[in-house]
């Protein structure tokens, strides 16, 4: 029986090997890190899979439902992630290895763990986010009718994206892409009873899947051009500015990819989905749809950077300018609804987006550091927002601001570090926004000065983004925490598994920020530099504050707030507070969303969904199979032909012209007696003419 | 281990079910639990000697015909047909598919049996329909191919024709009204067998020009690959040859637009019979494709290229608009093997060894997972006596775990990566970007590529509406106060393997490609010159 | 002695027992002319089994087993007439026409 | 056609052969016109004896006592039970074949096959000898039935079993529905 498994462990074996020597790396990692710590890494991957599925079939049993598992998994995760953060800003890391799961054609396919500075910051980011949250979920969802299913999905989640943000090659991005493509679907449409939720999250997963061919066609056209799916085959290409069939279609693959990160990511016109997903539970909005998943087409963009700076000017450099658009588009437009919206986690998403699409502007604008590092920050204050909200809706059982209203002093934890998200968001010196924000403006200033002459619009709309976004936000703090309660239920602060969470990540809003202060301490940019040289690659980061954008953008914020307080703030308990500004064409724009998602309903899912895939069906019943089934009909036809033939024409014929042709006419019918015997001598008949026939030939 | 590899066990693999066939039937018809131990006994014993098959097999050398009986085994010596049968990488994944889901679709039939209640029949039937799927795949002899090819169709006709559904189908255009299953059966088979008798014809033709090149007359396929590869057969003479052939192969797969059986035959059939027609007998077209069409007419092919290339993708957006158009959960599921297929038949397009091993793997995915959306399917129709999506939903509410692996099927069949479904898509697309050099079609088959990628979403777009419409929701008030018997033992033990096979090789595609990519690479080196 | 002499004979017999089973009524006769068709090939068997010479005597073989096939026949022959003749009392081929046109 | 009738008569052998297939013809004539139901088929006792005498000219002993054995003693009683079961009329005069008009086509159909046949092989073997009284020992075809052509041999008796049940179960099957 040894013999009989031997060439099958080969099989095995053989994979292991080819894994480990995959890992030893390939030729543009400098200085690849060994140890201990980075080859276990897979692991930070792996603990929140295996406990997702743990959790599915074993979570109802445990004591705690299964969250003592999500939890832990993604405490390690946080652990792993932070250990990582700090040896990766004190030696810097870059370890990358790969297990090959297959061969395709000349094609490798590999799953495999990065850990370079990009990856360790997603690491951490999840890791510590997550872990605040799978926290204060305990308390959120506790009493939920699928609380250990919600934890199953979470973790699926968080292993999801760990795949993404790990992955050393496309396909492993694509699969980490769909996992979290699905456990958004699931978790979205949690409370599938109600079929809103529902739609919501089949919006949310067609959405993406939408960006996400664009995806597969962007990465297959870099794989096959570079006859890899590695990262570090498409960067060595372009790092040395080798022209081929990579920068013969670099246009197309670097727009095809950043349509998929468009849909990811959030960006306008692909950003519907995400306010439509707040229908999800909070932590849900919070860690998915705010800190994590929705960054990972800016993380993709971080990922791929040089191909897109394209310093040799042979690849998708023109895709730079497209980035820039959208993403300023995206920060200008979808910060205009937030002003229009009653639900605070709309409000919120709209934020979020318009967020998002300050990081996409800075990768356009080649900043690589900038985008990532408002990543970073952004992930901490604005899950802090979502797990505010989410106590505010704990405590009035509506999502609407119109039922809150002077939760002030009834809610003090909720209430001041709601404040300081705000804070850190609008960008105040010194929280945490403050530092990314500015480091975004700057880098489009610079962009604009540096030849990319789009910049410079970017750059107008991104101070009326910061004006925008200063104006809702206080606009929602007035009408939630100031004037009088409107709501019927009975609010209190929440309990403790939530205010911790709240506190915690205030902190991180508060200190994000100053891990790089221009001119000061600058150790983010080290940090995720590591791997690929960008600094000889002319990225731009500012050596210092670029003091007329801070003080213009820090002037804009502080009179928006000063005037949202006063639009909103004085009479706040007023029921149509909301309402006090309409300008009219403008805010039924605002209201409908730019009519985006009508359009969409109506120009292509109704049309879709209804006509066209009717009509195909009709082709395939009338015509396709109406052509076989008519030839069987036919077939009939001509036999019932025939037949009639037979007894009307030629018994006509016999009646009429005599008996020559009837006789014809009874010899044919005569034909067909039935007789088995009459049968066999035609059959004989049949046997003599080929007999004749063989003869004479 | 000798008698096991000189070909004795694999016609034990081939041969295994028809005698397992034979002995049941005579086993009397009341001893019902021996009858189903029976059929149970024989084809696991396959199932092992095809997993022995796989351990055995030679990994380092998939580009060989292994486990063969000699070439010079003379079987219709007047025509100099052989039973010259062996496995090399490409057959060796369906081979195992094949044995593996008889056995699944055996467990499952333990206590799901469609009326009228006739064990002995329905397994009889299922064995000789794995004797003839495993024959086709191992065979080397284009008569030996054919008969196997053939020998499917009948226990599937009557499957259809005896256990079918008996609703009334209103058929448009002619105005027929008629019983369903006997509708479906006799499509399947008039459509069948008008296939394979011109691809008997292009058999023929090729037995007697093989003469020309050889000397005599051969129907060996390694003969008249090696002789096709160089150049034998041209011309007007392998055009019609190739069209026979193709009309052969595509009716099996099926092709748009020779895809109208179907809906019919799958909707029609018992849940086990929609299983394997799904799961195994749609392969024997493809299979054919790859392993006949191709290495034998190499120059055909590329001429047909496109054309089977804008067939496959027309099949892909088609066979989804159909999905979305549908109210029966079966013609769903039936459609979307349309799209499925074509994904598979764009890769055999492109005539690359990546757009090949994706047509390889896609066809073992689709028969996992479209295997377990018909079983899910079948058992849902069990339940509630109805297919019309209008009238389900809530299933996650009334059948929790039947709801959790409808979805887990659907969103495997949607193509989620690290699910097997994902690499059979992705890789077919990534093979229409870069189809064979020779071909001189690269802007057609990017095209093809782009309108393959909005077929993903298409996929998509269908799954989530069935998910919608099926699983989600409130319950439909009908079923409120009825009692749902969730999976069953039964159930779990046929499904369970489809997961976690659809799982494995999504993680793993190794399990498939270790095999598939020398062979693949060899066949293309041989028949394009790499 | 020729080859073509016993040919003769067994293509004789045979065209008698074409006739036969073509004007025959009664289902019996029928069977009795086919088995004398049976018999015709027999004879053509043997006779180029003596003619080749042939060391596996493959004729002969086979007409033995064309007579064990024949005795077959006629039992199940017999026996389908006598269903028929119960159902119908009646062994006239004439009336098994339900293959009519 | 080199055959020459006078060379025909000069050998023995073919006076014998003469006077076989002589009655093995007329008895096969009678046997498919008889009006008489019994005297047919005894009429191909006769017929089928003489086909086993030209086996035994042939040399072919073993079939020819196959034929005696299994024909003429066998099927013979079979035939005659199944007339009489099925109440065939026995008399002279019953109408046991088609009338003229089945007849005339059907002579014509069976002479133009023998007319045929009997050209192509006088066409093909005109005039080649056999020898005759090599016989052909019972051991040798059972040696090579029992090695050779065991596998059709088996076959052959799974038929035969099978036309047994068959049979069985055919002749015993109750007329539920008679019209």
């Amino acid at each position: 029986m040894i013999q009989l498994a031997t060439s099958f462990q080969q099989l095995i074996l053989a994979t292991a090997e080819e894994g480990s020597n995959a890992a030893e790396g390939h030729g543009t990692v400098p200085g690849i890190t060994d140890g201990f710590l980075v080859e276990w890494a897979w692991l930070i991957v792996v603990v929140p899979l295996v406990a997702a599925f743990l959790i599915a079939f074993f979570g109802k049993k445990l004591p705690l439902q299964g969250w003592e598992l999500a939890f832990g998994s993604i405490a390690f995760v946080g652990v792993y992630g932070t250990v990582l953060f700090f040896l990766n800003a004190t030696e810097g890391i870059v370890y990358e290895g790969t297990i090959n799961v297959a061969d395709i054609g000349s094609f490798a396919i590999e799953w495999g763990w990065m850990v370079d500075g990009l990856s360790i910051m997603m690491y951490f980011l999840v890791g510590v986010v997550g872990m605040l949250v799978f926290m204060y979920a305990k308390g959120y969802m506790h009493g939920d009718i699928r609380y250990t299913w919600f934890f199953a999905s979470f973790s699926l989640f968080a292993g999801g994206m760990l795949v993404l943000v790990s992955a050393p090659n496309l396909i492993q991005l694509i699969v980490g892409w769909e996992l979290v493509g699905v456990s958004s679907y699931l978790l979205i449409g949690h409370y599938w009873e109600d079929f809103d939720n529902v739609d919501a999250a089949n919006k949310a997963f067609m959405v993406n899947k939408v960006s996400d061919a664009a995806l597969f066609i962007g990465a297959i056209i870099m794989a096959v051009s570079v006859g890899s799916f590695s990262f570090d085959a498409v960067l060595d290409v372009v790092v040395h500015g080798e022209s081929g069939p990579l920068s013969q279609y670099a246009f197309w693959a670097g727009l095809a990819i950043f349509i998929g990160a468009m849909g990811k990511s959030a960006q306008f016109p692909l950003h519907v989905w995400l306010p439509d997903a707040m229908a999800g539970p909070t932590p849900v909005s919070a860690l998915m749809h705010a800190a994590t998943m929705v960054t990972a087409g800016v993380y993709l963009l971080g990922r791929l950077f040089p191909f897109y700076l394209d310093v040799s000017g042979l690849f998708a450099g023109d895709v730079r300018t497209i980035i820039i658009i959208v993403g300023g588009l995206t920060l200008f437009l979808t910060g205009l609804i937030a002003i229009v919206q009653d639900d605070i986690k709309k409000v919120l998403a709209y934020s979020t987006v318009s967020q998002l699409g300050y990081m996409i502007a800075a990768m356009g604008a080649g900043a690589y550091t900038a985008g990532l590092f408002h990543l970073f920050t952004h992930a901490f204050f604005k899950a802090l927002l979502f797990l505010g909200a989410g106590s505010l809706i704990h405590a009035v059982h509506s999502n609407n601001m119109s039922d809150m209203g002077g939760l002030r002093k009834k809610m003090p934890i909720t209430f001041w570090t709601f404040i300081i998200g705000t804070l850190a968001l609008v960008g105040i010196f010194p929280f945490a926004g403050f530092f990314s924000k500015d480091e975004i403006l700057a880098s489009v200033k610079y962009a604009g000065g540096d030849g990319q002459g789009v910049a410079n619009f970017i750059l107008v709309l991104g101070l009326i983004g910061a004006f925008v976004t200063a104006f809702y936000m206080a606009r929602a703090v007035a009408l939630t925490f100031f004037g009088e309660y409107k709501g019927t239920a009975h609010p209190h602060e929440s309990p403790k598994s939530m205010a911790y969470p709240l506190i915690g990540l205030a902190f991180f809003a508060i200190t994000a920020g100053w891990v790089n202060i221009p001119g000061v301490y600058t150790g983010f940019t080290d940090w995720l530099a590591t791997r690929v040289p960008l600094s000889g690659m002319g990225d731009h980061h500012a050596e210092s504050f670029d003091w007329p954008v801070l003080i213009i953008s820090t002037l804009l914020v502080v009179t928006a707030l000063v005037v949202g307080w006063r639009v909103y703030g004085k009479d706040a308990d007023t029921q149509m507070a909301r309402d006090r500004i309409r300008i009219p064409v403008l805010w039924p724009l605002l209201e409908n969303k730019y009519y985006i998602d009508d359009l969409y309903m109506s120009g292509i899912v109704r049309p879709i969904m209804g006509p066209f895939a009717r009509a195909i069906l009709w082709i395939d019943m009338h015509v396709v199979d109406g052509i076989v089934n008519g030839v069987g009909l036919g077939a009939l036809g001509v036999a019932k032909g025939v037949q009639s033939f037979d007894s009307n024409v030629v018994d006509g014929l016999y009646n009429a012209t005599g008996a020559g042709t009837g006789a014809a006419g009874t010899i044919l019918r005569k034909s067909f007696t039935g007789r088995v015997q009459q049968y066999a001598a035609f059959s004989f008949v049949g046997v003599i003419v080929i007999v004749v026939l063989f003869i004479i030939f | 281990m000798e008698w096991f590899e000189n070909g004795l066990g694999l016609s034990l693999i081939v041969f295994l079910p028809a005698v397992g066939a034979g002995v049941t039937l005579a086993i009397p018809r009341a001893r019902e639990s021996m009858i189903k131990w029976t059929a149970l006994i024989f084809s696991l014993v396959t199932l092992g000697l095809a997993t022995l098959l796989a351990i055995r097999f030679d990994y380092s050398a998939a580009d060989s015909h292994q486990f063969g009986t000699k070439i010079d085994t003379p079987w219709i010596e007047a025509i100099n047909a052989h039973f010259h049968i062996a496995v090399d990488g490409i057959s060796l994944p369906m081979v195992v598919l094949s044995t593996f889901i008889t056995v699944l679709v055996i467990i499952y039939s333990w206590n799901h049996w469609p009326e009228p209640h006739n064990p002995k029949l329905l397994l009889a039937f299922v064995l000789i329909l794995a004797t003839g799927m495993t024959g086709t795949f191992v065979a080397l002899d284009l008569v030996l191919f054919f008969l196997f090819f053939e020998l499917v169709l009948l226990p599937m006709y009557f499957m259809i024709g005896m256990w079918g559904d008996r609703g009334i189908r209103e058929v448009p255009v002619v105005n027929w009204k008629i019983e369903m299953r006997l509708y479906a059966s006799l499509k399947f088979f008039v459509f069948t067998l008008a296939g394979s008798a011109f691809m008997l014809l292009g058999f023929l033709a090729l037995y007697f020009r093989s003469a020309d090149t050889l000397g005599y007359r051969s129907f060996s396929m390694i003969e008249l690959s090696d002789i096709g590869a160089a150049g034998a057969f041209t011309g007007t003479f392998a055009f019609l040859v190739f069209f026979g052939l193709f009309l052969g192969f595509a009716v099996k797969v099926p092709m748009w637009p020779l895809h109208t059986w179907l809906p019919d035959a799958h909707t029609a059939a018992p849940t086990i019979g929609s299983v394997i027609l799904a799961a195994v007998l749609l392969k024997l077209g493809t299979y054919g494709f790859i392993r006949i069409a191709l290495p034998i007419l190499p120059a055909e092919a590329k001429n047909w290229a496109w054309f089977i290339g804008l067939l496959a993708v027309i099949g892909i957006i088609y066979g989804s608009l159909a999905c979305l158009a549908q109210t029966d959960v079966k013609r769903l599921i039936a459609y979307s093997s349309v799209g499925h297929m074509g994904f598979v038949m764009l890769g055999i397009a492109t005539l690359t060894d990546v757009g090949i091993n994706a047509a390889i793997i896609g066809m073992v995915a689709h028969g996992l997972i479209t295997g377990l959306l018909f079983f899910i399917a079948g058992s849902m129709a069990h339940r509630f006596h109805t297919r019309d999506m209008n009238r389900l939903g809530g299933v996650m509410v009334l059948m929790p775990k039947m709801g959790l692996l409808l979805g887990f099927a659907a969103m495997a069949s949607l193509g989620l990566p690290a699910l097997a479904g994902f690499w059979g898509e992705f890789m077919a697309l990534m093979a229409a970007f870069n189809p064979l050099d020779s071909l001189n079609a690269d802007g057609l088959f990017r095209t093809f590529m782009v309108v393959g990628a909005i077929g993903t979403v298409l996929t998509a777009g269908y799954m989530l509406y069935m998910l919608r419409n099926v699983n989600f929701g409130e319950p439909n008030e009908e079923w409120i106060g009825k009692e749902f018997e969730d999976v069953d033992r039964s159930e779990w033990l046929a499904w369970a393997p489809l997961v976690i096979g659809t799982i494995a090789i999504g993680i793993f595609p190794k399990i498939v490609f270790g095999a598939t990519n020398d062979a693949v690479i060899g066949l293309v080196e041989r028949a394009f010159g790499g | 002695m020729t080859i073509v002499q016993f040919l003769i004979v067994g293509t004789a017999l045979f065209s008698l027992g074409l006739y036969g089973v073509i004007t025959r009524k009664n289902a019996v006769l029928v069977l009795v002319s086919v088995e004398l068709m049976l018999a015709a090939v027999n004879i053509n068997m043997v006779t180029f089994d003596v003619y080749l010479g042939d060391t596996l005597h493959q004729g002969q073989i086979f007409s033995l087993f064309i007579i064990a096939l024949a005795a077959a026949e006629v039992g199940i022959g017999i026996a389908i007439i006598l269903m028929i003749y119960r159902n119908r009392q009646s062994a006239d081929v004439d009336e098994l026409n339900l293959m009519k046109g | 056609m080199t055959v020459s009738i006078s060379e025909f008569f000069r050998e023995t052998a073919n006076w014998a052969f003469l006077v076989i297939a002589v009655p093995t013809l007329y008895a096969g004539w009678r046997t498919v016109t008889s009006n008489n139901i019994v005297r047919a088929v005894l009429y191909l006792v006769v017929s089928l004896g003489g086909t086993a005498a030209l086996f035994f000219m042939l040399g072919a002993e073993f079939v020819g006592w196959t034929v005696v054995l299994v024909y003429i003693g066998a099927v013979i009683i079979l035939f005659l039970i199944g007339i009489m079961i099925t109440r065939a009329p026995l008399g002279v005069e019953a109408d046991l074949s088609h009338d003229r008009s089945v007849k005339a086509p059907a002579a014509l159909l069976s002479t133009v096959m023998f007319g045929v046949v009997t050209w192509a092989l006088l066409d093909a073997f005109s005039n080649e000898a056999i020898a005759p009284f090599d016989s052909t020992s019972t051991t040798e075809l059972g040696l090579l039935i029992f090695d050779r052509f065991v596998i059709p041999f088996e076959v052959v008796s799974f038929v035969l079993l099978a036309a047994l049940i068959g049979g069985i179960a055919l002749a015993r099957m109750d007329s539920e529905a008679p019209e």
